[in-house]
């Protein structure tokens, strides 16, 4: 097929050390009707999030090997992966110079197990399990062996000062300092202070778009500097183009189709593997998403280090596709809707170009778009046959805790096995080691044969960025947000 | 003799079928002399008249037309030069000047559109010219605000605001009565004597056109076109009127310029008494019923606190009775009809028909109390929907009552136009393809074709030839002997009353200031 | 020729054109008395000749325009409320909530329950429904489910708003009132055929193809004009020129609308019998247009204007979006999404305001220009 | 025959919204180029958003609209010709309808469409027709209304009146007709406006389904990428125009003429 062509040659990024100064513009997806500067609250918006990511800090961030690594906490340890230990880096301060102490943390981290999505944002792990201790430190203690807290850390831990009220004009702790904030606009300056070492920027000035296009348009055109998370089809819309760089995060978000295994047309198995058989997913790659990503195995947290590159690549297979459906003696006379909505781009697209792939193997797929509201109320848990998406790549065990294991809200394809649940025991429950590694692979195998994903690709993230932009992020996920090494060139 | 203003040398025009429709002789007009052109109505006035402004009927085609006007071939002239003669050395009086102003602009403004010099005291004068009052209320009316004969004398002030070299009046005396008809004579006459004005006029009027035309050409009726003579009505006399027939153009010797000291040409041959004692036999008729319409202290007001342009009228009518409103334009006549029928909003009093008390809201009556009583109004043009032809629009109040089986409905409708004098082929067109007299003898047949028990009608003569509109009264006096129908006639053709009505009443200022028999409406004077 | 006349008639000439006729009385016994008094006042008194006139219809005009302009008010305010009633029972309907939709999508059901009483969702229509319109008179608009000000964040947009729509209405009338009437000055020539296909196919371009064509022309190869617009720190555009394209893109769908209508309305009046006399008396066809043709056209054009404006208003959803401009409709298409009621009523009900604004001045243009008969 | 001639570009969109499925080159919903590929052989369009052949597309995708849209056209013409010259004639009815519908125009479309088709589970294209039909009434009524105001006041229908004409009657046989001009602009309009609701119902995921193609879901799929490959949207954008300016020739040239002409011209 036609992949994409790498960004355009003569514009690579800005080579040379790293210069001090210079404001940069950046753009981010947001509405105007969702601006929420709750640290701890929803955020639906790439910039409210990208203002909170840049003004504070959460405990840990999102790395590539290992996919976590030391913010705010320099280091956490626990001995039986239930109590877990994070001190504090030294020299954090607020941007109004108080020195950050573990009661702050501890404080925060307590109201955003408050929040009303608390108990999935830290789960297991209760108001009374986070303590202060000493000066620098802060004790979380989860109800079972939980060896992903650190990764749980990561995103939304923003620190606040203890008893703040305000939430809105709090001092953060993050390498910049909020100066200004108009409807999702927002000026930051540079936070001469930060503990993590002065970032190059003097200033980061965000700025809201409503939609990706605004927003391609405003980079090319020359109205801010970095477009962040843009999409394949304004990464081709740039490309060719002078003084614009395309940056590429593999392993963005993905995207997978969610079979129903408790109960419906997909409840047998072999159904649900003659689907994955059925899906041609390089032209699902393809077409859907321009080339820009990757072919997938069906597993999720293909980020993660520990992600099983052993099991064999599905490719597209009809003929045995179409003999499963036979043994499981797959009514192909029906019909069979796949919900799907608008969310992020190229879903609606994934599910159409899905829906007639399949036809090649007899089965009728007929695509419903719904609503967002609609969609999320009353299909999403719910529906046979649905997509969905993850947009940040995070570990196979968070997948498998949060969407997969029996017990969870979330688990989207209604799925329940034993054998997966006793892997994901033991890969919770086990210290970095062979017994963690073991039970992971096992864990990624039951997934690969019998949950309740197709996932047949994963969408590269991407970002736009004037030529003289150099130090961006390159992890997936919100790892676009950590601006604080980026710098500008003369 | 002076050259002429406008002549016309020939001006042959066809139908759609290829017949000749209109054949107007050669007329031509000079600065200070006034050329009357008569004839049968749809003889083809309004249409010479027209063309001198460069316009010909659309839907006929010119099979032959040289019309000259100050050194120009106006018949294809282009546009920016015939817009020029237009606004300055032409214009044109229309024969239904109601429709043709426009009812959003005021008076004040109608004029100064126009007006050479437009200053506050031009417009007065011009205003005192055609005899409407010269203030401030009148210049910031609107055209619905005025009477009939008030429309016709702005539509004249305003064609007189540009000072033409070319006046083109069309019945510019339909609708006014004798004495005011009289002063616009008088005006007409010195505006050629003394301006210098080339004045061509269409007139039915013979008093008129007598008193004030120098020359009087006559247009006829092409042969291909006869009118159909009106149908043998009941009364003996009434065919012994007989139609006019077709006369060569004739010349006549320019009368005196004194007009007024003329005695008007009797118009008619039958003597008035004869008229008198015809008429007398269904007022003994219907003495003997209870009347058919009675009217207690009618008031009407402009507005709902408006002014009051009538007071207290009465009026008691017999079944076959005719009685006549006679006054001076803008007395309340049209007022006084359109409360009859229900269409003036803020009227108050009695009105009972045939014992019955009506109620003075139209939207309150019944359908048949609707066609009991029907009017045929003063502007026929505004009166006739423009998209429906005469054919449908006859047929409709026939379908509608059901008066009559559907079957039968267009030999109805053909005998109905024949009963107006109108030819048959008449059912295909649309209003603007009639001429103005044709026009009103359609509105008056569609309020026949309901079958009315009182007919009001609002100056039904005024755009017809005398030989028309004896027979149209013919008719009505057929009908009022068969079936009893009521006549209300509002005219000012005194004659005219003298001779069809039994009784008469005049207006003044809104209130009746005289009422007696028919008869006596010409010893008043 | 126009000049022979003039010295003809120049001031040489008598003052008064029918110089001694008007005392003369002669036989008129009805000339100007039967007219004069017709023009009088509320008189029975008699025939008094002339003066101001006293008469009903001009006395008491102001006050009863006052109270006509009240009593329309009163009924706009009845229709909106009526309106309030109709959005609040339409969220209502639609499947999802503000408790939901305001919830990661990982909420639990006990939290989003949580949320649900803490928004007041659990309450009865009809309470919530009273308790908003409580908040009305006392300019509360209630609060988002994102725990803001109604009020606040609809005083921050709706500016914005106001002034694109404002813009964009004014050029879209200026625009297809110009091409109306230059189409209808040369009737089924070339050019009124060309400006009629245009506007028609114009009229079917949604804004956003208008919006992306221009951007395309003027921001992205020509490099004219600023392809987005970013906010400056008062909350505006940060420069007119960002104005340009987003006015544009609103207005020339509704200008190829407006232009349609208005040319029709003017076709339909032309057939006046009338506007033929306008223009056998021989004024200049701009006249004849303005001052004959236009005001009996005016009721027609002012409708699809008034209609034009909630057009407006519904092409800002997209428009604002696509040119990231700051405004009430990014709001609303936001609101609605995450079923945000009170918002939703917010942004209808100044919106509404404004169209209904416009909507009773085309009832005005109307009445004016209607006829009433005696 | 001068009527065949201007009838011709109506008739030859209308043939190929309805027949275009037949002359598709490829099928409209299997993916033949990348997505958003200019213009090449064999996609002389280019393709769209999943690489699909825009042509195919194009030919595929008026005929649901052209009916729909028609229908709503149509009946939303007819409807508001009806309530909004009975409005000029009967204030009272007037004050009723007008106040209704002004109520409804302030009601966003957006929102409106959503109430009718999503409390109408399963109500499909009728759904669809009745939604377009309530957010386009009002407007029309509008502009019946405001033309037929003057008429009401004519002297013809008060002669009508008088002569004991019902409301009915009047409507069809005295106002509509002098109506002509504004009423077939009206439906033109009416018929871009309704293409226009059903835009908006595929932007709330309301009307047609993917992988099905209609003009107005491929001008809004497409939107992204309209730098790409600008066919993709530019193209059935003008068939939507087209077809409109089709449908309203069309009118014009069937309507019956009748009536005086412009007299003169000014
Ligand atoms: N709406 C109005 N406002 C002010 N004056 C009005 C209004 N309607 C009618 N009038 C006046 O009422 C008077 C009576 O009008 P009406 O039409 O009844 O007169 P008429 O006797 O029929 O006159 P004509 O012979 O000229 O037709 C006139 O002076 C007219 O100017
Ligand atoms: N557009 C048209 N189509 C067909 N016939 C027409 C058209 N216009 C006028 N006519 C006919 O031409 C003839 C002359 O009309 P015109 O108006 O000049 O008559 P007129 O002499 O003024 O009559 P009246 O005294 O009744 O006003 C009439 O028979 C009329 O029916
Ligand atoms: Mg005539
Ligand atoms: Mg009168
Ligand atoms: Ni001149």
């Amino acid at each position: 097929g036609s992949g994409p062509r790498r960004a355009a040659a003569g514009d690579g990024p800005a080579t040379g050390p790293p210069r001090r100064g210079g404001t940069l513009r950046v753009g981010a997806v947001g509405k105007a009707s969702a601006v929420n500067r709750d640290p701890h609250g929803v955020q639906v918006n790439d910039s409210d999030y990208l203002i909170l990511a840049l003004a504070h800090d959460p405990l840990t961030v999102p790395g590539h090997r290992p996919n976590v690594v030391p913010r705010l906490a320099a280091r956490w340890e626990s001995d039986d992966l239930r109590r877990w230990r994070f001190t504090l880096a030294e020299g954090a301060t607020f941007h109004d110079g108080t020195p950050v102490t573990g009661a702050d943390v501890a404080w925060s981290l307590r109201r955003l197990r408050a929040t009303p999505a608390g108990a999935t944002r830290l789960p297991g792990i209760d108001a009374g399990g986070i303590k202060a201790d000493g000066r620098n430190a802060v004790i979380l203690t989860s109800d079972y062996p939980n060896s992903e807290v650190p990764l749980l850390a990561r995103l939304t831990t923003f620190t606040l000062k203890e008893d703040t009220t305000d939430v809105t004009r709090a001092p953060g702790t993050g390498p910049f300092r909020l100066e200004s904030f108009r409807d999702g606009n927002a000026r930051l300056v540079r936070n001469d202070a930060w503990y993590g070492g002065e970032p190059p920027l003097d200033a980061i000035e965000v700025r809201m778009f409503e939609s990706p296009q605004a927003m391609t348009s405003a980079l090319l055109t020359g109205q801010i500097d970095l477009a962040s998370n843009v999409g394949p089809v304004a990464a081709r819309t740039a490309e060719g183009r002078d003084g614009v760089q395309v940056i590429r995060r593999p392993h963005d978000m993905a995207m997978p189709i969610v079979m129903r295994t408790a109960d419906g047309p997909f409840a047998d198995e072999r159904v649900r593997l003659a689907l994955r058989l059925a899906v041609d997913r390089e032209a699902m790659v393809r077409q859907v998403l321009s080339g820009y990503g990757t072919v997938a195995n069906d597993v999720l947290g293909t980020a993660d280090p520990a992600y099983a590159t052993g099991l064999t690549q599905r490719a597209r297979d009809l003929a045995r596709a179409g003999r499963l459906l036979d043994e499981a003696g797959f009514d192909r006379r029906g019909t069979y809707e796949l919900f799907t909505t608008e969310d992020v781009p190229g879903l609606a697209e994934s599910a159409t170009l899905f829906a007639t792939q399949m036809r090649d193997a007899g089965v009728n797929v007929k695509v419903v778009k719904q609503e967002s509201a609609v969609f999320w109320d009353r299909t999403w848990l719910k529906a046979p046959l649905y997509t969905t998406y993850w947009g940040t790549n995070d570990s196979v065990v968070f997948f498998a805790g949060k969407t997969m294991q029996s017990g969870t809200a979330h688990n989207e394809a209604a799925w329940k096995d034993e054998e997966f649940d006793r892997a994901y025991r033991k890969a919770v429950g086990a210290t970095r080691g062979t017994g963690r590694a073991t039970a992971l692979r096992e864990l990624q195998r039951v997934e690969y044969e019998s949950s309740g994903y197709l996932l047949w690709g994963m969408a590269d993230g991407i970002d736009l960025a004037a030529a003289g932009v150099g130090g961006l992020p390159k992890l997936p996920g919100y790892g676009r947000v950590q601006l604080e090494r980026s710098w500008l060139s003369a | 003799m002076t050259p002429a203003v406008a002549r016309i040398d020939e001006l042959v025009l066809t139908g759609p079928a290829g017949g000749v429709v209109v054949d107007v002789p050669a007329v031509s007009g000079e600065r200070g002399a006034v050329v009357a052109l008569v004839g049968p109505s749809g003889a083809g006035k309004s249409t010479a008249l027209r063309s001198m402004l460069g316009v010909l009927p659309d839907g006929l085609t010119c099979r032959a037309g040289r019309v000259r006007v100050l050194e120009h071939e106006v018949l294809g002239l282009d546009p920016v030069r015939l817009r020029r003669l237009r606004r300055h050395h032409i214009a044109l009086v229309d024969q239904d000047p109601a429709s043709r102003l426009n009812p959003r602009m005021r008076v004040r403004h109608l004029l100064a559109e126009l007006a050479a010099r437009p200053g506050p005291g031009e417009l007065r004068r011009l205003l005192t010219d055609v005899c409407l009052p010269a203030d401030d209320e009148m210049l910031a009316r609107r055209p619905h605000q005025l009477s009939g004969g008030q429309q016709r004398r702005l539509a004249l002030a305003r064609a007189l605001a540009r000072r033409p070299d070319l006046l083109l009046l069309d019945e510019p005396t339909a609708g006014l009565d004798p004495s005011l008809g009289a002063e616009i004579g008088l005006l007409v006459r010195e505006l050629a004597d003394r301006h210098d004005m080339a004045v061509i006029l269409a007139s039915h009027d013979g008093d008129l056109v007598g008193r004030i035309a120098d020359r009087v050409i006559e247009l006829r009726i092409p042969s291909r076109a006869p009118v159909p003579s009106p149908p043998p009505v009941a009364v003996p006399s009434a065919s012994a009127v007989p139609l006019p027939a077709p006369a060569p153009p004739t010349i006549m010797a320019p009368p005196p310029p004194v007009a007024a000291a003329v005695p008007p040409p009797a118009p008619a041959p039958t003597p008035a008494g004869g008229a008198a004692s015809r008429a007398g036999r269904p007022v003994r008729a219907a003495a003997r019923r209870t009347p058919a319409l009675i009217m207690r202290r009618l008031r009407a007001r402009t507005g709902r606190r408006g002014r009051t342009i009538l007071h207290d009228v009465e009026l008691e009518l017999g079944a076959g009775a005719a009685h006549a409103v006679i006054g001076p334009s803008g007395a309340g006549k049209t007022t006084l009809a359109r409360a009859i029928t229900g269409l003036h909003p803020h009227a108050e009093g009695v009105v009972e028909l045939d014992g019955q008390p009506l109620p003075l809201r139209l939207a309150r009556r019944t359908g048949e109390q609707r066609r009991l009583i029907q009017l045929v109004p003063q502007d026929p043009l505004g009166a006739l929907n423009p998209v429906r032809t005469v054919g449908a629009v006859l047929a409709r109040p026939m379908r509608l009552h059901r008066r009559v089986d559907p079957a039968d409905v267009p030999s109805r409708v053909e005998r109905l136009l024949a009963d107006v004098a109108l030819p048959a082929e008449t059912v295909t067109r649309l209003p603007h393809e009639l001429s103005g007299g044709q026009r009103q003898r359609v509105a008056l047949a569609r309020a026949l074709a309901a079958d009315p028990a009182v007919l009001v009608c609002d100056e039904v003569t005024s755009a017809l030839d005398a030989p028309t509109a004896q027979a149209l009264m013919e008719l009505l006096m057929r009908l009022r002997e068969e079936r009893g129908l009521a006549v209300v006639l509002v005219s000012h053709d005194l004659d005219l009353v003298a001779r069809h009505c039994d009784t008469a009443c005049s207006i003044d200022r809104g209130r009746i200031s005289w009422a007696g028999r028919a008869g006596a409406v010409l010893q008043r004077g | 020729m126009a000049e022979r006349l003039t010295a003809a008639r120049g001031p040489a000439a008598p003052p008064a054109w029918r110089a001694g006729q008007s005392s003369a009385s002669g036989p008129s016994a009805s000339g100007p008395s039967a007219s004069g008094p017709s023009a009088s006042g509320p008189s029975a008194s008699g025939p008094s000749a002339s003066g101001p006139s006293p008469s009903g219809f001009s006395a008491s005009r102001p006050l009863s325009l006052l109270l006509r302009g009240a009593a329309a008010l009163a009924q706009r305010a009845v229709l909106l409320a009526v309106l309030l009633v109709a959005v609040f029972a339409a969220m209502e309907f639609l499947p999802g909530d503000a408790a939901r939709s305001s919830l990661d999508r990982g909420a639990s059901a006990a939290a989003v329950a949580a949320r649900r009483v803490e928004l007041g969702l659990d309450q009865p229509l009809w309470n919530r429904l009273l308790r908003w319109m409580a908040g009305l008179p006392t300019g509360d608009l209630g609060v988002t489910s994102r725990g803001e000000q109604v009020a606040e964040v609809i005083g921050r947009h709706f500016p914005g708003t106001l002034l694109l729509g404002g813009l964009a209405f004014a050029v879209t009338m200026v625009a297809a009132l110009a091409l109306a009437v230059v189409a209808a000055l040369r009737p089924s020539s070339a050019l009124d055929r060309a400006i009629s296909g245009t506007s028609t196919v114009v009229a079917a371009l949604p804004e956003f193809v208008v919006a992306s064509v221009l951007v395309l022309l003027f921001a992205l190869w020509a490099d004219l004009l600023p392809a987005v617009t970013v906010t400056a720190a008062g909350g505006g555009p940060a420069s007119a020129a960002m104005l340009v394209l987003p006015v544009l893109s609103l207005a020339v769908p509704q200008i190829g609308w407006n232009a349609r209508v208005a040319r029709a309305a003017l076709a339909d009046e032309c057939t006046a019998p009338h506007v033929e006399a306008a223009v056998l008396d021989g004024l200049p066809p701009r006249r004849v247009l303005l001052r004959h043709v236009l005001p009996g056209s005016l009721p027609t054009i002012a409708a699809g204007a008034a209609t034009s404006v909630g057009m407006l208003l519904g092409g800002a959803v997209v428009v604002e979006t696509i040119f990231n401009y700051p405004g009430v409709g990014s709001v609303l298409a936001g609101a609605v999404r995450d079923r945000d009621t009170p918002l939703v009523a917010g942004v209808v009900m100044v919106t509404s305001v404004a169209i209904l604004a416009v909507l009773l001045a085309a009832d005005l243009v109307r009445g004016w220009a209607s006829v009433r008969r005696p | 025959m001068r009527t065949a001639l201007r009838l011709l570009p109506a008739g030859l969109i209308a043939v190929i919204a309805l027949a275009g499925p037949l002359l598709a080159p490829s099928p409209i919903d299997a993916p033949v180029a990348a997505p958003y590929a200019l213009p090449g052989p064999g996609v002389p369009l280019g393709a769209d958003e999943l690489g699909r052949n825009v042509l195919s597309r194009v030919l595929a995708g008026g005929r649901e609209l052209l009916l729909t849209s028609l229908v709503v056209a149509c009946l939303v013409t007819v409807a508001a010709a009806l309530l909004g010259t009975a409005a000029a004639l009967r204030p009272a009815l007037g004050r009723i309808v007008e106040r209704v519908a002004d109520v409804m125009i302030l009601l966003p479309a957006v929102l409106a469409v959503l109430l009718v088709v999503l409390s109408w589970q399963g109500g499909g294209r009728v759904a669809l027709v009745t939604a377009a039909v309530a957010v386009g009434l009002p407007y029309a009524i509008r502009v019946v209304c405001a033309a037929a105001a003057p008429i009401a006041g004519s002297g013809y229908v008060e002669a009508a009146v008088a002569g004991g004409e019902r409301l009915p009657q009047l409507v069809w046989r005295e106002v509509l007709p002098n109506l002509r001009a504004t009423l077939l602009i009206l439906l033109g309009l009416r018929f871009v406006a309704a293409v226009y609701v059903v835009t908006t119902a595929a932007f709330l995921e309301l009307g047609p389904q993917p992988p099905a193609a209609d003009w107005a879901l491929m001008v809004r799929e497409n939107a992204p990428g309209i730098l790409l490959n600008p066919w993709a949207v530019v193209v059935p954008s003008l068939a939507i125009g087209v077809l409109a300016l089709s449908v309203q020739t069309a009118a014009e040239v069937l309507a019956p003429r009748s009536g005086r002409q412009v007299v003169a011209r000014l």
